[in-house]
């Protein structure tokens, strides 16, 4: 085997420099490799970077592998980072552009707007995304890593960070929105000697890879989020539960822990300080139902994950009948940040009771699909428009679906909404995790119900019988619609029975199950009517069954 | 008094018992245990059989019955033999209206295998998952763990033909 | 000396003491509130549905077998509403497999018959399920038929809780959720249930029976022996 | 005035809830002082009339006889009553539902049949595809389950109707 070139090398970062000199580069490329990217041979490109870099004689160049850059629909992505110029679709044996523009690069560039998809955007939990490497702990805490934890434990008390996390208004961001602050008092206060901090990484809802995203990209921000939450909170041990689905996000975050431990920021005595907390990593199983937080702890117990009633909320008695903080992987990937920036700073961005930041998955028929933060409160239409470029090929826009199974289908006339917490609740959706799947007129609305109750009845555990049961006779319904062989009646019953369900069904999965129905109906009634009583589907989506057949 | 317990030997020599004790012996051989050793037999073994729930069970001190209750609820675990190729289809909400419906029913025609099942000369199966988080490759799928992102049908079926 | 709560249940005062459920001061009070899964002298789950009840100031309702009273609370256990909710989630048990009660070894010895009675449920509206379930025969005393059961997890607890064999468990998920023995093996074949029949005894309605009973024999007697196996073990400490 | 005009049908069920109506006893006399009785299979009329008032149905919907039947029952009927589980539930008729007719023949008519085995194809009715209780079919007013009704029931819900009542059906259960 002939020798590598030292270039080759592909994981380190500055896979040149630091062989040659430790001067900073003149130049770098980053080369994004999350999952979306890396399913197309990202990592080739890294290797074939840096071997052309090398026989270009470049030795004052840095090719860095990198977490998302965001805009996975041009994915691979490789910048530049001094220019802020972006390759996208590159190819592995198509990389000489990249090796051309690093040798322009000057030491007096500056970073170029790189359009309105960025520009648009506010990074906080998101911030070192695509520009560090995630399996670095140096160039984390170059960025300002771990500045936050350190301050924490040798400047503050549990009690003033609790104080600072609630004053900074952060909202749980895997779906309800619960003050995190006030969830964080709640756990400190719970009677009780061993206390657990839990990350929820168990991301289910179809079309949303926020949190896969943050963890691919930024695992070591996680862990500082969790260790900061345990001091506030009195832990010292927790645990991340992470779906199976996400290999990378797990070797990553395996990673991350055992840099992290070896430098001293998770185990005994951190910062060298007498604070304790350590990490273990569970994985989750495929069962969507998992994410719901009594269901998560059943399922780190090594149970089948099914719910069961609160109270007892797990802030008083949750993991092994212990006090248990259990936050999403967004929620704790913002807290860094806020203790690092202030939390006036954080309560500034937003609007109303809905503070900060909001990182969105957009999918679907829109064009520039990928990851984004913004501030809470800026409208559907800049994000779908201005950031998400539009839907493909100019079709018209129909209908934005947020929240997951849980949620609700907003039509064209919302888009100048601003998105918040509580907009999205009064229109009878949900903010859910934060996946936006756009929908144009290729989709029948009747058809997108039907979908979502498919989804609910197969993922329901089958614990409670309005949930096990009720799910399916609604899928029932629903298929009855599309084929066209229902009747005004079947319709009623579908809308009572919605109802019954949502009040009765004992965790969220049930109780939100019929909320795709409700906010279809309400936009999309006419959809609804066209199959029942025209017996057409507007979309063509729909297989009706012949009248001939029927009668 | 606890009645003293002694955990049971490994069903075979083969060396792959090792890597699932090793995992329940890093989760203190205790019941809580149960989701990761399933987790590390299905990664030794491919997937699991009463002889490795059984084991897995004595082991942690969970009854067989939870043992197969546990087994059962999670989607992920497989209590069958896979095929020599595997295929994922996503069905996540990007992908269902960028056709995921359409993939399933093209490996349907073309190679009579539906979901779940494995094709009659063993050579695939075709499994669905809830959404893989790739859904800016809509519609995505895995082939043998390596994902393939907006896919065409004709060239799926082409490629799961050749292997 | 534990402390006394008083508040009130369908306008109706009664006390109860710290740690008490709603629905065991209703039941102290002769306050009927519907249930299948409940039974006392094994944990509450909370999973049929039935008990639920309306607690004045909060917006969802709650199940009675498992909300612990407090003082001053303002519970309401019957309303046109809830009667709806309890007649629909009756209904959907009903729908979910093969009832058929005039061929049921329980029939008029069933609780699931007794509730719809008592609900007035005269008919179900909602689409049937009808799916092909079996029925395990294998066993040398008992069959279970699984067209007759409703998931109330009665056997499961009490096999586990009290027996402590732990022969029944369930497994899949949603509608394909099944009671199983061992690891889903023949009850027949089962290593470790000792055939002491109190999963039988339990079972709200026909899906575990006695073999050899004909059809509205299956009358269980139900002997008081789970509330004293809960004494003794209060009184041991346990 | 004329007196209502009350009439019986026995679509796929065993007739024990017409046995049960019998049972009423003297009751029956009753009843049919204040009505006529205008069709039943327990007297002898070819053809269900126009302008029928009352009428109990027993028995499930399990063929297109039963199908044609009904709908004609419910055009000629003003108040139609479910009479008994089978109507209701599709009881005992039901329980081939989760097999499927084709099995279902195959074990009854060729599996079991040692001498010249076949699926008779035109003396009987052909079979719908699931039996169903007759209000997945058509409206239906009045619900009476029972396996069967006791004949008290019937006779309290009767006097209702016919006194021109909401019948009370308290009482009335699934099986017995």
């Amino acid at each position: 085997m002939s020798e590598m070139p030292a270039a080759a090398r592909p994981t380190r970062r500055r896979v040149i420099t630091e062989e040659i000199n430790d001067e900073a580069p003149r130049a770098s490329a980053y080369v994004c490799e999350a999952a979306s990217c890396m399913s197309a041979q990202a990592h080739d490109i890294t290797l074939r970077l840096g071997e052309r870099a090398a026989e270009a004689g470049l030795t004052d160049v840095m090719i860095k592998r990198v977490g998302c850059l965001g805009l996975c629909a041009a994915g691979p992505l490789v910048e530049i980072a001094e220019t802020g110029q972006l390759f996208g679709h590159v190819k592995p044996d198509e990389v000489e552009g990249i090796v051309k523009a690093l040798k322009k690069v000057k030491p007096t560039d500056t970073r170029q707007p790189q359009g309105p998809f960025f520009e648009k955007q506010l990074r906080v939990a998101t911030e070192n995304m695509g520009r560090i490497d995630p399996e670095d702990l140096d160039d984390y805490i170059e960025r300002g890593g771990y500045e936050a934890l350190k301050r924490v434990l040798s400047e503050m008390t549990s009690t003033t960070v609790r104080d600072e996390i609630t004053r900074s208004g952060l909202r749980g961001r895997g779906g309800a929105g619960f003050p995190t602050g006030l969830k964080w008092t709640t756990v400190a206060k719970a009677q009780g000697t061993q206390k657990y901090v839990i990350c929820n990484a168990d991301e289910g809802d179809p079309g949303a890879f926020m949190d896969r995203s943050v963890l691919e990209s930024d695992p070591f921000r996680i862990l500082e989020g969790m260790a900061i939450a345990a001091f506030a909170v009195h832990a010292t041990e927790g645990y991340i539960y992470c779906r199976a689905e996400y290999p990378l996000a797990v070797a990553r975050l395996r990673t991350a822990i055992r840099l992290a431990q070896r430098a001293g920021y998770l185990g005994a005595g951190i910062a060298e300080t007498s604070f304790n907390f350590d990490v273990q990593i569970r994985l989750g199983a495929g069962a969507f139902v998992c994410g719901e937080e009594t269901a998560l702890i059943a399922s780190v117990e090594g149970r089948r994950g099914t719910p069961r009633p609160r109270p007892p909320y797990p802030a008083v008695q949750g993991l092994w009948d212990c006090p248990t903080l259990i936050n999403n992987v967004e929620t704790l990937a913002s807290v860094p940040t806020i203790l690092r920036k202030g939390p006036e700073w954080y309560a500034g961005i937003g609007v109303g009771k809905s503070k900060g930041t909001k990182v969105f998955a957009l999918a679907g028929r829109i064009v520039n699909t990928g990851l984004v933060e913004v501030p809470m409160g800026m409208t559907l239409r800049e994000i779908v428009y201005d950031i998400g470029g539009g839907i493909v090929d100019g079709r018209p826009f129909k209908a934005v679906q947020t929240g997951g199974p849980s949620g609700g289908c907003i039509p064209a006339e919302f888009l100048d909404m601003s998105v918040s917490y509580e907009s999205l609740i009064e229109l009878g959706s949900f903010m859910g995790s934060g996946g936006l799947i756009v929908m144009d007129d290729t989709s029948c609305m009747v058809d997108v119900a039907k979908y979502f109750q498919d989804f609910c009845r197969d993922e329901s555990c089958g614990k409670c019988v309005p949930c096990r049961v009720g799910t399916t006779q609604l899928y029932m319904l629903l298929d009855l619609i599309t084929r066209g062989e229902a009747t005004m009646e079947d319709l009623a019953q579908l809308e009572r029975l919605a109802g019954i369900i949502q009040r009765t069904a004992l965790c969220g999965l049930g109780q939100g199950a019929p909320n795709p129905i409700f906010s279809t109906l309400r936009y999309f009634r006419d959809e609804y009517l066209a199959h029942i009583v025209d017996r057409v589907c507007p979309a063509g989506v729909c297989t009706i069954t012949p009248a001939e057949v029927m009668a | 008094m606890p009645i003293p317990y002694t955990k049971p030997p490994a069903p075979s020599d083969d060396k792959r018992w090792k890597i699932v004790q090793t995992r329940m012996r890093r989760g203190g051989d205790r019941p809580a245990a149960l989701i990761e050793a399933l987790h590390a037999a299905q990664e030794a073994f491919g997937y699991l059989d009463s002889e490795a729930l059984n084991f897995v069970g004595d082991t942690l001190g969970v009854p067989h019955s939870r043992v197969y209750g546990v087994a059962t609820f999670y989607s992920f675990f497989t209590l069958k033999p896979q095929g020599e190729h595997t295929c994922v289809v996503c069905t996540g909400t990007a992908c269902y209206i960028n056709g995921a419906k359409d993939i399933l029913a093209g490996l349907d025609r073309a190679l009579h295998v539906k979901p779940k099942e494995t094709t009659a000369n063993g050579k695939l199966s075709v499994l669905t998952a809830r959404c893989l988080g790739a859904c800016s490759l809509a519609p995505a799928v895995i082939v043998d763990g390596n994902v393939k992102g907006k896919v065409n049908v004709g060239e799926l079926v082409a490629q799961l033909e050749a292997m | 000396m534990s402390t006394v709560f008083t508040f009130r249940i369908d306008g109706k005062d009664v006390a109860g003491s710290e740690g008490q459920t709603v629905m065991e001061v209703a039941e102290e009070n002769g306050i009927d509130i519907p249930a299948l899964c409940h039974l006392e002298g094994i944990h509450d789950r909370g999973a049929c549905r039935l008990c639920m009840v309306e607690i004045a100031g909060s917006p969802k309702l709650a199940a009675a077998c498992m909300t612990k009273i407090t003082e001053g609370m303002d519970v309401t256990a019957h309303s046109e509403l809830l009667l709806e909710y309890r007649r629909t989630v009756t209904e959907m048990m009903f729908v979910e497999r093969n009832h058929v009660c005039a061929v049921c070894v329980a029939n008029n010895h069933c609780e699931l018959q007794d509730t719809a009675e008592e609900l007035g449920l005269t008919h179900f509206d909602l689409p049937r399920i009808s799916p092909k379930v079996d029925i395990d025969a294998s066993h040398r005393l008992f069959a279970i038929d699984h067209n007759r059961c409703i998931l109330c997890l009665r056997c499961v607890r009490v096999c586990d809780e009290i027996e402590g064999a732990h022969t029944w468990d369930i497994m899949h998920r949603g509608l394909e959720t099944r009671v199983q023995t061992d690891m889903g093996i023949p009850w027949g074949e089962s290593t470790t249930c000792t055939s002491c029949g109190k999963c039988v005894q339990v079972c709200p309605t026909g899906a575990l029976f006695e073999k050899g009973r004909a059809v509205a024999r299956g009358s269980k007697t139900r002997r008081p022996f789970l509330p004293w196996m809960k004494v003794v073990a209060e009184e041991r400490g346990l | 005035m004329s007196k209502p005009r009350v009439a019986t049908v026995w679509l796929d069920g065993c007739s024990g809830c017409h046995m049960s109506l019998i049972d009423m006893d003297e009751r029956i006399l009753d009843i049919f002082e204040r009505a006529d009785l205008v069709y039943s299979p327990l007297v002898d009329f070819k053809d269900y009339p126009e302008d029928v008032d009352v009428c109990l149905v027993e028995g499930a919907v399990s063929s297109e006889e039963d199908l044609h039947k009904i709908k004609m029952v419910r055009e000629r009927t003003k108040t139609l009553v479910s009479f008994g589980d089978c109507a209701v539930t599709s009881n005992v008729p039901g329980m081939r539902n989760p097999i499927g007719v084709a099995p279902l023949l195959d074990r009854a008519y060729r599996e079991n049949v040692t001498l010249n085995p076949q699926i008779p194809s035109e003396i009987v009715p052909k079979l719908l595809p699931a039996s169903t209780p007759v209000h997945r079919v058509v409206k239906v007013d009045v619900f009476l389950p029972g396996c069967p009704p006791s004949a008290d029931l019937i006779y309290t819900m009767l006097d209702d109707l016919l006194a021109g009542r909401v019948p009370d059906v308290a009482g009335s259960r699934f099986g017995r």
